[in-house]
């Protein structure tokens, strides 16, 4: 990986030079919470000065613009007892300002589902490839527990990462088109004393996690404690909303259904965004329903989180940012969660 | 044409319309004339009563918008307005500006919403003939293609204000929710503009029309505009020069129980009065903007009009203002960029009048408060509530013109039915 | 300044798709969503509820294209309607087209059921795991069935018959709740005068007409004698059915790992995607649906 | 669209109102972008708030509104005898609406306060269903004119109907909105049916529950949360009783 020094100038002048033909997401603030804590949200933005970099956290991941909460997977013109099926998934390019660590790691997880294999999405690949990625590192927020699961450092999947050393940003660049870009703008070598402001700046993030969840042997644990009562305990809490899925940066589920326009000539597979954690979500024709209560819901998605996707691609698919954790009305996290396995509090 | 008494021939009519249709609720028409005298001729509303106004007692402020926005369908707008603008009144709270031009915006949709609907689907198909609008969308699609064009234009408007076509959620006590995204707003506008054509042809279509002429002289009471055509509060006035403040609607209406109505009736100077959009025009002719008056001009619609049934066209004048008004609010709030929209609100005891022109006429709600920010008391007038005293005097008059030679029941019918139409009676509303 | 330095990347384009994130091939891409348009050739009523599907894929390339093994299954699409897995249930070695046995169960299946000879249909696929028949060469075979189970176990009971000599017994299992449920009940003959191919039947409750035995098809495996280290077992059938058949073959001495089931769960794409049919870290889609019946019993709340 | 050899056969229908705003009638006559479509589907035989044309040879028979006044019952009686397809169409006709918040008062005071000695007849509200078979019950308030274009769609073709089983919440993420908790309001979207794409939430309103009970909704996880971020049971129970589909819990 190249290092650069970009000063805060030549940030400005490169996100105006991005913004001339493309649209850019970055997180922008929207309002407040009746606590008084900002509400950032990944929006597009149409100048330098509607980003705003300082933000701690979004309510949202950035994964809509990758896994769009729906989208037409084709369409179908019928014609008489005919029909033709057209699919279209080519993106514009775009950029994506603003992502911390742990949302690109997030994204080079669902890289590993949808880019890779035997089945490569090309609606998700279309969209990633045509993504320009600036990742930015951030201080903590002190319920995230990155650290815990090796996310909160980034070290692909991105075309810039910036580091703020107060008057200019430490750049790592992941990508010949970052390495294009940067040349256009008043760009330096990295020097000793960069490094060492860098290396500090990294320190004070890496000990600003404060949640600490132990993962050890948490596969192993989540098979020993498949019956546990620390599944109905927290499952009884759940709402079935999806909320928690919806969020997540990872949480990839979705359901395909079909649709047909008014005058009938037109079809649309449209795909949605789902949660395992949704009534109907493993219910068949007939009625039964494979995960008919909460618990088994509940439990089937720490199982997915942090065992069956571990044992496919040999990581969890959970980042640690705890957006579940926060958005869960019900006040499910997966820090007490894990917690109560390890320690089989009921 | 006038008649009755000199008849040759004496002539038997007999009408008899259980539920009129093309229009908002359930209401009846009764006219009988015998050997030339009208013996009877009665405008009924028949709408099962709701008494939203006693549902209302005990309701949190917060809940007393969302409960009368389901007063009617159609000017659901209409009523949530009135009703925070009375909840506020009654806090004493002071909206930000950003936000009483969301509103008026949000009430200019639904103005064009609502006309638009009555223009195109319920009264344009007696004057071309046809029992609905539905085979418009074969015989004259252009036509059809112009009503559901505008009509989506109004609708997407209320959509982007108010949150929903009916039945608004984000005018609240305080302000308005949230700022819709500015390019949203500004495609709206592009649209707004984009409409014009439409419009232009919706008026060569209407100059087509032939509006029987049927004249009665009417007091006209509508809010009172400073400095605009008004909409949302202010000052009440009537063509025969009575005014008064927003709060003392009472003096302005004076509601009063018919036995043969669920609707109340209502009277000022006379022994009826008429709201709407020929009572707006008719007070207020000269803030309409230049485009709007042009087509007034155009379609020789003057203050002050007395016929009931030109109300059609005062609806279309009034489209055409609120477009090229909402353009111009439209510009100022991207102007004024992320400006705030909501007042803090600190409930207390206390009484709020709130006065809105809703497409039917002028409207008004009523709350006392307790100190918990819950009503006590609260009373709501309804524009179709003020006018029906108005359409059964006008059925009568009607009546008396056309009972002469050659007329039938059927045709005597459709002209009662259009001069009902021509009120855009809402009459689930009027019967809340 | 000039303007846009991001370059727009096309995924239809081969030389773009070797790059950073390695994925495959054009042609790989291509089956992920579109399906190959298909002729309903032929419809079969079984019972009321099941009928059985001729469908031929249209372009002649594809076809040639096409073939599977017993076992996989194909999404079958409903343009309008939706699109849902059916196992395949005719021999492989029919080149031309394939057979589903399909019951009418919801939407999707209701509208299926009211198409006639020529309507089109789109197929995805196939997709999923086989039943391990190279396997199985040399060895007996029982291929027990309840209910719609024999759709799916048709395509290897069309496998051993066709290739009997390369299977020492077969045993044909069948059940179902009553004599009008039963599938296929045209075939038994054909299967039954195939050299030394046994097939039983059993009904759980008779009515008049009613021959056969009568009970559970457990009942069945009693009247089979095998050589518990020279044989395989196919299961097809309602989750339930495992438990007691794969439990009695455990009896008999048949080794876990050499039963395979089929396996359904909800499905929406059918490529380890949708995680509407995963167990755990196992997709019922890719992983199976034919799994051997230890790997069953080690997945969590599979049955 | 004829793929499957199915003919098309036009549902013929016939929309009916009882008590109530009539809001969802005009949603039939919104979206005007499929609206000539619409009408292209379907065969309107009665439909009064739009058409003067009147009969009764009608298979569906769209119903909004509650019933109020012993003529109605009637009404709707002799109109489920025709109907092949009863749809009570909107929350009024599903559960009683707001109209029902009337049956907590004392209609002969109600009366008197309104009409002062001029008292007009009227009963408690009751729901479509209280009456008669409903066999699809669309909730809503307004219904949705995307719900009732479905039904029409499945009517003529069969078409799937989506049945919402999961709550509010997951249509509200799904359009990026900031929750109403996170803002101090309280919002039924928890336990409410989805299929309304949360228009409240995403316009500053917390959910009321117009669109009834998610299925299976989880009563008890609600109340407590509601209650830890400081909502009065009196609140939630307004709520709850504004729409009258919560009445299970109440
Ligand atoms: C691997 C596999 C093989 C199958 N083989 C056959 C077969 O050979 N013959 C046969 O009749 N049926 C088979 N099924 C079951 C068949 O897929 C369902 O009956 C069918 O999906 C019901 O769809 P529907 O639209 O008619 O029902 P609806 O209830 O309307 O279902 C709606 C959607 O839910 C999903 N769904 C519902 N039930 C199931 C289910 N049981 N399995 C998977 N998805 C479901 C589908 O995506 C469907 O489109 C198989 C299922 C699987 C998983
Ligand atoms: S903490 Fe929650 S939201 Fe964040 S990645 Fe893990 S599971 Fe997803
Ligand atoms: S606003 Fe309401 S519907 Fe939306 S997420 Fe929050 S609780 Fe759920
Ligand atoms: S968010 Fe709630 S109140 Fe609003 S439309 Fe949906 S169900 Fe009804």
């Amino acid at each position: 990986m190249l290092f650069k020094i970009l000063s805060k100038d030549g940030f400005r002048s490169l996100v105006e030079i991005i913004l001339q033909s493309n649209e850019i997401i970055a997180p922008k603030k929207i309002g407040t919470k009746a606590d008084g804590d900002p509400i950032h949200q990944f929006l597009p933005v149409t100048s330098f000065e509607e980003m705003d970099l300082d933000y701690r956290t979004t309510e949202y991941s950035a994964k809509t613009y990758f896994l769009p909460y729906r989208e037409n997977l084709c369409t179908f013109d019928f014609e008489a007892d005919d029909w033709e099926q057209k699919i279209a998934y080519r993106m514009q390019p775009r950029a994506i300002i603003g992502l911390r660590a742990f949302d690109i790691n997030a994204l080079t997880k669902l890289d590993k589902v949808f880019s890779k294999g035997r089945f490569p999405s090309p609606y998700y690949i279309s969209r990633r490839k045509n993504t320009f990625i600036v990742g930015i590192d951030r201080e903590p927020l002190e319920d995230e527990f990155c650290q815990s699961i090796g996310a909160d450092i980034v070290t692909h999947g991105f075309d810039l990462f910036m580091t703020d050393l107060g008057d200019r940003y430490f750049v790592a660049v992941d990508s010949d088109r970052g390495f294009n870009l940067l040349n256009r703008v008043d760009v330096r070598e990295v020097t000793d004393e960069d490094t060492q402001a860098y290396k500090e700046v990294r320190k004070r993030i890496q000990n600003g996690f404060k949640t600490k969840i132990n993962l050890s042997n948490l596969p192993n644990l989540l098979d020993l404690e498949f019956t546990s009562e620390v599944w109905k305990k927290w499952g009884d809490k759940c709402l079935s909303c999806g909320s928690c899925a919806m969020v997540c940066p990872t949480c990839y589920c979705y359901g395909v259904s079909e649709e047909v326009s008014m005058d009938f000539k037109e079809g649309a597979r449209v795909k949605q965004l789902y949660s395992c954690n949704l009534l109907d979500f493993a219910r068949v024709a007939g009625g039964h329903n494979f995960r008919p209560d909460q618990e088994t819901r509940l439990k089937y998605r720490y199982y997915h989180q942090h065992r069956g996707f571990l044992e496919d691609y040999d990581e969890p698919k959970c980042v640690g940012c705890n957006r579940c954790g926060r958005v869960c009305l019900a006040g499910i996290s997966p820090a007490a969660v894990i917690r109560d396995l390890y320690e089989e509090n009921v | 044409m006038t008649t009755s008494g000199k008849n040759t021939k004496k002539i038997n009519l007999n009408v008899d319309v259980h539920h009129l249709t093309r229009v908002e609720g359930h209401g009846n028409i009764r006219v009988r004339v015998v050997d030339g005298k009208v013996t009877e001729a009665r405008w009924d509303i028949v709408e099962t009563p709701r008494f939203f106004e006693v549902m209302l007692k005990g309701k949190h402020y917060t809940a007393a918008g969302i409960l009368t926005a389901r007063i009617c369908g159609i000017c659901s707008i209409g009523h949530c307005l009135a009703s925070v603008r009375a909840s506020e009144a009654a806090f004493g709270v002071t909206i930000p500006e950003a936000a009483a031009k969301l509103r008026l915006l949000a009430k200019h949709g639904e103005t064009m919403q609502s006309h638009f609907l009555h223009l195109f689907f319920l009264a344009a198909p007696d004057f071309l003939g046809l029992t609905s609008a539905i085979p418009l969308k074969d015989l004259n699609p252009e036509v059809f293609g112009i009503a559901a064009r505008l009509k989506k234009l109004a609708n997407d408007i209320c959509d982007l204000v108010a949150g929903r076509t009916t039945h608004p959620v984000s005018l609240q006590v305080g302000g308005v929710a949230k700022m819709p995204d500015r390019h949203a707003l500004l495609e709206i506008r592009d649209r707004l503009e984009r409409s014009v054509p439409d419009l232009t042809a919706t008026v060569e279509l209407f100059k087509t029309l032939e509006i029987p002429e049927f004249v009665r002289e009417t007091e006209f009471v509508a809010l009172k505009g400073e400095n605009d055509y008004p909409f949302i509060g202010g000052r009440l006035v009537s063509t025969d020069g009575v005014e008064r403040d927003e709060s003392e609607y009472l003096a302005m209406t004076n509601e009063y129980v018919d036995k043969n109505n669920t609707s109340k009736w209502a009277k000022l100077s006379r022994e009826s009065l008429a709201v709407g959009a020929l009572a707006r025009l008719n007070n207020n002719y000269d803030f309409l903007n230049d485009q709007a008056k042009a087509v007034a001009v155009e379609l020789g619609l003057a203050p002050v009009c007395h016929a009931p049934l030109m109300n059609n066209v005062a609806q279309l004048v009034e489209c055409v203002h609120v477009v090229y008004d909402s353009i111009r609010l439209i510009d100022e709030l991207v102007d004024s960029g992320n400006a705030e929209t909501m007042a803090p609100v600190k409930p207390k005891a206390g009484r709020g009048v709130g006065a809105v022109e809703v497409p039917r006429g002028i409207l008004y709600h009523d709350y006392e408060y307790g100190d918990d920010g819950r009503v006590v008391r609260a009373n709501c007038v309804i524009p179709t509530t003020q006018n029906n005293a108005n359409i059964h005097y006008d059925m009568h008059a009607l009546a008396e013109q056309f009972a002469c030679e050659g007329m039938t029941d059927e045709r005597l019918e459709l002209l009662c039915s259009m001069l009902v139409r021509a009120y855009d009676p809402c009459i689930s509303c009027s019967v809340h | 300044m000039c303007p846009l330095p991001l370059r727009s990347y096309d995924v239809r384009l081969e030389s773009e798709m070797n790059q950073p994130l390695d994925f495959n091939r054009l042609l790989r891409l291509k089956p992920v969503a579109k399906v190959f348009k298909s002729e309903i050739t032929g419809v079969i009523r079984l019972t009321e509820m099941e009928k059985l599907f001729h469908i031929r894929i249209i372009d002649d390339a594809e076809r040639e294209r096409f073939s599977f093994l017993p076992g996989q299954f194909v999404m079958l699409e409903v343009p309008g309607y939706g699109e849902v897995p059916i196992s395949i249930s005719s021999s492989p070695s029919n080149k031309g087209y394939i057979e589903l046995c399909i019951r009418k169960a919801g939407t999707v299946t209701n509208a299926l059921h009211r198409a006639h000879r020529g309507a089109k249909v789109g197929i995805r696929g196939p997709f999923g795991t086989n039943f391990p028949l190279e396997r199985m060469e040399g060895q007996s075979i029982l291929l027990i069935a309840g209910g719609l189970g024999l759709a799916p176990l048709r395509a290897p009971i069309f496998h051993v018959t066709e290739n009997r000599s390369d299977f020492r017994d077969v045993h044909i299992l069948y059940g179902t709740k009553d004599p009008d449920q039963l599938l296929f009940d045209y075939q038994y003959e054909e299967w039954r005068r195939i050299d030394d191919v046994n097939i039983q039947v059993i009904v759980e409750q008779a009515n008049d007409s009613w021959k056969g035995p009568v009970g559970l098809i457990t009942k069945l495996l009693d009247n089979v004698t095998i050589d518990p280290n020279g044989t395989y077992a196919i299961v097809c059938g309602p989750p339930v059915m495992f438990k007691f058949v794969c439990g009695q073959l455990s009896q008999m001495g048949i080794p876990m790992d050499r039963m395979f089931v089929s396996l359904e769960r909800r499905m929406h794409c059918g490529m380890g995607k949708c995680c509407r049919c995963n167990v755990g870290d196992t997709y019922t889609c890719t992983d199976g649906p034919v799994f051997d019946y230890w790997s069953v019993i080690n997945l969590k709340e599979a049955i | 669209m004829k793929h499957l050899n199915i003919e098309q056969k036009r549902p013929r229908i016939a929309v009916f109102d009882f008590t109530g705003c009539e809001g969802c009638e005009l949603q039939l006559a919104n979206k005007e972008e499929t609206l000539g479509a619409f009408l292209d589907a379907i065969e309107v035989i009665n439909y009064r708030e739009v058409s003067s044309e009147k009969g009764d040879n009608y298979d569906v028979a769209l119903i909004d509104g509650a019933i109020t006044r012993p003529d109605e019952i009637e009404r709707l009686k002799a109109i489920r005898e025709k109907a092949k397809v009863l749809v009570a169409m909107g929350s009024c006709a599903c559960f009683g609406g707001v109209t029902k918040l009337k049956n907590a008062y004392n209609l002969d005071e109600a009366n008197r306060e309104v009409y002062g000695d001029c008292p007009k007849e009227t009963i408690p509200t009751m729901a479509v269903g209280d009456v008669v078979t409903v066999d699809l019950k669309l909730p809503g308030c307004p219904v949705s004119k995307d719900e009732v274009e479905r039904v029409v769609q499945h009517l003529v073709w069969d078409l799937p109907l989506p049945t919402y089983a999961y709550p509010v919440c997951l249509q509200c993420k799904q359009r990026y909105t900031v929750c109403r908790f996170d803002m101090g309001e309280l919002c039924l979207g928890p336990i409410t049916r989805a299929g309304c794409n949360a228009p409240c939430p995403a316009g500053g309103l917390g959910c009321w529950g117009c669109r009834g009970p998610a299925e299976n909704p989880n009563y008890e996880e609600f109340f407590a949360l509601a209650k830890e971020k400081g909502f009065s049971e009196q609140e939630v129970k307004d709520r709850l009783a504004f729409f009258g589909g919560f009445e299970d819990v109440l």
